[in-house]
């Protein structure tokens, strides 16, 4: 066991991959000599030398595809993109390419690849180093999506990313590399996707959330219990495939539903959570479902701290579910 | 050879003035054979579309000798990157018409389990033919990929990328070239220009002087070859490979040719191509430049045409009979194969429609005419 | 008035533009003399010549890219994507630019223009002819959806986004361009943005649809009637911004929902919809919110007419809610 | 000029050969301030980061004759695609260092209402300097949309669309060239090759003889310069100016220069640049170079630069405490700017957050360090 960052983790996930998987390969820009821009990748090309680990020009179409091809031809690519935002060059390879060649090749050819990226606000990064663009990923069968929020399931997620037979994108929250630590066991070990985290229980309010927003919904959590709420608070880590039926589960059993993320609203995440719900199992719920989220708005930079949901907007969402 | 002077082998008269093909007589002849295979292949295809037994066809007349002169440049161990018009390459490794039509008439026993639409292959064997996209030029770029996990994993083999001149347009031609050429992969650019898309003209799909001078660009050789003529693309496409094995990266080659009809099935090219151009390219005839060229090796005389020709028809409209005959795909394969295993959402979606389809029957399944 | 299909009226609003407003002009793969693959833009060339109608190189970045340079310098691009499948190269200029830029440049630059599209299902196209995307681009704020159903509404909407100062992507459900045939004012008129449009009153079932799950959830009424259920039905024709008010009368009107598209489920747009009624309206809903959309899958060929909705489905979860 | 040999004209004493840079005595010594202008507003925001006053910064020390020489060949009439680095060109053509300031600390009266990074300007006025977006590569073909536009209302109008060596792997930069060569538009390409894209070093970037070249690829004219000679830039921007006004199409100008520094003020080039490499650049300092030419021509003693430099920190240090001292933009402004007119569902997100902070008080600001 160490006591690591969430970013740390990151790079001690690439390391146990690397050092026990020889097809194990990173790339993207910056993650060579500089050790990228968070320092996700330092010291891997040192290591695993320039073959393992390299720069490549600027082009996320570029980086992306080349994963696919050598996805395709056996090795296991993790490449990063530098931001979420500039994830975008890249979206048609993942989205029409690395998502459905196993499908439209009839299972002849596969992508088992990993996309690594940093997403999400709190650094002052504006509207291009900010954003949170999970929804616009979870709408494609396919990919999986992937977000941790502590450093141990960053570890235990990302080893079983890239173990894992289908593409997926595994989004970091940058806002959380170096604000939470904690106990990461040595070596390999896989935390299962498509299972969620139960962050506490409660029986008052259920509250579901992922990546940077789980520690501002235990802040919110800690002030509503003061109040006497009980907020069962669900980190859901895999979106995509998302365990519909824990999740179904988690809202029956308080009624009252809060959903977080820092994405805009329409058409978020959120709406998935909330129209599951509603549409499985609304009989049980007794007040509206809520959603907290960033404005339907681009990222702001000055005013990101009224942009980004905080604890007093969770508690006020989660005392309106409650009072209702 | 240059990026903007025509490389040509086979001169009007048959001669190729001492290049050495390095072909066996019998392979001359799989060579011509394959080029016919694809022209019966093309007619076969019209016609099932004409009468609306398949929905759509991409034809390949007049672009043969192309396909065929690089496919011949490669070994089963290589790899192929194609367009959707480039199954010539795969019938020259020995991928039979009956697989073809499988993904034609997208039946059960198609490869890719009727998911795609039809001319968008995919195979494994006899030569990995990687399973062809729509969306124009996303293969570049994974092509190189694949290059350099040839090279990482320190393999002898190539790969061939081929695209259209519109391809060239595309963001996985700019990033392919240019991850290629940082990255000394191991692959061959095969830029097939026909000298439109769909209905785009050239000199409206770039100001360069050739195709083949973009290479430039990535500091990698260039080559403008003609793409009528089998051995000039051949010969090209063989350098090309022969350095990328060495490990001497790659090589970006224009093969110049014409595309002798519509862009698919659902295309009328009188809208946009003068009449006249047709006329002229039909005398460039790439099977007919072959002829020549076997007949100065006496390997060919007035029936050989007609009797390969007639054969492979045979082949493919048994193929095609037997495809015809081939029931759909089950209602399973629409759930399958999104993911190495069935997530329970999925699985939730395919039971209620299998439920569905019991308690209601069929959808019905429209005429499935293709507007493209 | 002429009695003309989806995409005659398509082609007669861009004609229409075209004549009034010198600086519109329409660009993008075979636009010009081939009159666009569908012949959506059949004569234009002709009658404008090559300088307002004409091909470009096959780059889709580049065709949205240039629009929006030219929009900010005054012109009105109305620009063609050939597929909304191929849309993907685009989607950087589309949500990283276009949709940003009046709020980065603090309203110094805007991008107001019109960049159309068919998309959806039908004609056997397979994963790449197929797509119904709406949902990428509806999480985007800055951006607006479109997307007619009668020949009417192509013509009124489209003139609408020509003249709106903020971006569209107008979406044509390519299935009904030749399908439907209706009635359409000669000469220019506008369809308001954001506004619903309500298909048939009905005081039993609310259903929600758009663009070519129109006729199919009509043909499902009918067949409902039959039984006695009466379905209102809502044609949504601006997905973003929405007519959220106008949404959640309709849900109210009858407590019982079923959304209808063609896209995949999962994050779809349909989840907004149920999303936003579950929050503000789910004391009204006398059952579960049902979604009738396409498959958490590719887009298949062959066998598409079971991947898409039809009226079978449509009408099962009609007498689902009912009868809940 | 050409593609692959670098254009130089201030030769090592300070002699031009006879190029006329037809330039007044004025406009020369606007041109040596504006370089010290950007050196002092780099110094000042350098320190502002260091203090933590404002989150970020991107230094110029080196490339300012790239900046300032381009700039110089354009009329106030003309368009300006920059990259994040290009305030230079902004400072030359009248904006003042007070409006470039509230942007560094995206205060109330930035004109991007503090929504950008600090370095991501946008003015309309005395030029059109085109909002900057962090995506690289966007702008290289929004540039040419705006130079199309030009040509088809007939404006005498050039863009100069403005971007660094790692911007020539965008996808804007390959349909960009592309649709401008096809269109003949009148736009000037500077790559502003500082040889380095963050930390990957040029010969990861391409594997081209030069940037120049890649003009080639798209059939336009190349040119190599020696960014670090501020005329050499003007020189050729000046004819590619006059070039696209005249209707001859674009130019894709590459100014070979060196970034003293860090990528940002969060990077470290200690870990990937080579030191001798700092050492041998320091001594091509663009500045020192135009020294030596205004040495010749008698505009300059050894007390000119000091003068300058001062004034010019005077100014921006006035300019930063009026914006450090300039409150923060409104709440509103969040919800503003989105579309023409706020939409209902906006409108009322707008509302919450008021009557949030009305009832909850301000949220926390936290400590904005940007990382990269
Ligand atoms: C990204 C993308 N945009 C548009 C299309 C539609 N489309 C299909 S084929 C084609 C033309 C391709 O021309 P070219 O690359 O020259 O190949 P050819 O068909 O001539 O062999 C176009 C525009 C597509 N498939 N993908
Ligand atoms: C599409 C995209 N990918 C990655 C980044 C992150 N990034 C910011 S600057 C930069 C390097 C740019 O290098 P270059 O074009 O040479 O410009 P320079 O900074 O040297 O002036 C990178 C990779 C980005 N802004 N946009
Ligand atoms: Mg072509
Ligand atoms: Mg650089």
């Amino acid at each position: 066991m160490a006591n690591l960052t969430l970013v740390q983790a990151v790079n001690d996930a690439l390391k146990t991959a690397m050092r026990t998987d020889p097809s194990v390969l990173v790339f993207g820009e910056d993650v060579g000599p500089k050790g990228g821009v968070f320092l996700a990748t330092d010291g891997l090309t040192k290591e695993f030398g320039e073959e393992r680990c390299f720069d490549t020009p600027l082009s996320e179409d570029g980086i992306v595809g080349a994963a696919i091809g050598m996805a395709v031809n056996g090795l296991k690519p993790v490449c990063e993109i530098q931001f979420q935002d500039f994830i975008f060059p890249a979206f048609d390879q993942i989205v029409s390419e690395a998502a459905k060649l196993r499908y439209r090749s009839g299972g002849q050819y596969t992508a088992p690849m990993v996309i690594r990226t940093p997403y999400g606000g709190g650094i002052r990064g504006g509207l291009y180093h900010s954003q949170s663009g999970e929804a616009y990923f979870c709408h494609t069968p396919g990919l999986k999506v992937v977000i941790p929020s502590t450093p141990h399931d960053a570890k235990g997620l990302l080893l079983a990313s890239i173990d894992d037979p289908d593409p997926v994108l595994f989004l970091e929250p940058k806002a959380l590399y170096r604000a939470v630590k904690g106990e990461v066991p040595e070596g390999k070990y896989k935390v299962d996707l498509s299972t969620l985290r139960t962050v506490r229980e409660g029986k008052s309010v259920t509250v579901f959330c992922y990546g940077a927003m789980v520690p501002v919904v235990q802040k919110a959590a800690e002030q509503a219990a003061e109040k006497g709420i009980e907020t069962l608070i669900i980190d859901l880590r895999t979106l995509l495939p998302l365990d519909e039926e824990g999740v179904l589960d988690a809202a029956k059993m308080t009624g009252r539903v809060v959903v977080v993320h820092e994405a805009p609203r329409f058409c978020g995440f959120g709406a998935e959570i909330s129209a599951l719900i509603a549409e499985n199992a609304i009989e049980y719920m007794e007040a509206p479902i809520a959603r907290v989220t960033g404005f339907d708005t681009p990222f702001p930079n000055t005013l990101e701290h009224h942009y980004m949901p905080d604890d007093r907007r969770v508690l006020d969402a989660i005392e309106h579910v409650y009072n209702y | 050879m240059t990026a903007t002077e025509l490389l040509s082998v086979i001169e009007p008269d048959g001669a190729i003035n001492g290049y050495d093909p390095k072909l066996s007589d019998a392979e001359l002849m799989h060579c011509y054979a394959t080029m016919l295979r694809v022209r019966a292949f093309d007619d076969t295809c019209m016609k099932l579309q004409r009468s609306g037994r398949i929905g759509f066809s991409i034809p390949n007349k007049g672009v043969e000798a192309t396909q065929v002169g690089a496919a011949s440049a490669l070994k089963l161990t290589d790899w192929i990157f194609p367009s959707y018009r480039d199954f010539g390459m795969a019938l020259y490794h020995g991928v039979s018409p009956i697989e073809m039509m499988h993904n034609m008439f997208g039946d059960a026993l198609d490869a890719a389990k009727g998911r795609q639409m039809p001319v968008h292959f995919s195979f494994v064997q006899p030569i990995k033919f990687f399973s062809i996209s729509s969306p124009i030029g996303t293969h570049i770029i994974q092509a190189v990929g694949t290059a350099y996990a040839i090279k990482q994993k320190k393999e002898p083999h190539v790969v061939l990328a081929s695209f259209g001149d519109g391809g060239t347009s595309s963001l996985g031609f700019h990033s392919g070239m240019n991850f290629a050429a940082v990255w000394k992969a191991p692959v061959v650019f095969l830029c097939q220009n026909n000298q439109w898309a769909i209905s785009c003209p050239s000199d409206k799909q770039t100001a360069s002087e050739s195709y083949a001078i973009k290479a430039k660009a990535y500091g990698m050789p260039g080559v403008l070859v003609d793409g009528n003529d089998l051995l000039a693309v051949r010969k090209a496409t063989m350098e090309a490979v022969e350095r990328a094995r060495k490990g001497g990266g790659p090589t970006l080659i224009e093969a110049k040719t014409f595309r002798m009809g519509g862009h698919s099935t659902s295309d009328d090219p009188s809208r946009y191509v003068p009449k006249e151009l047709f006329a002229e390219w039909e005398k460039k005839d790439p099977i007919l430049r072959f002829e020549k060229f076997l007949k100065k090796r006496k390997l060919w005389n007035d029936s050989t045409r007609a009797a390969i020709y007639d054969a492979a028809m045979v082949d493919v409209d048994k193929a095609a009979k037997t495809a015809e005959a081939t029931p759909r795909p089950a209602l399973e394969t629409i759930f399958s194969d999104v993911y190495a295993d069935v997530p329970a959402h999925i699985r939730k979606q395919g039971q209620a429609s299998f439920d569905l389809a019991r308690r209601k029957g069929d959808a019905s399944a429209g005429d499935g005419a293709f507007p493209l």
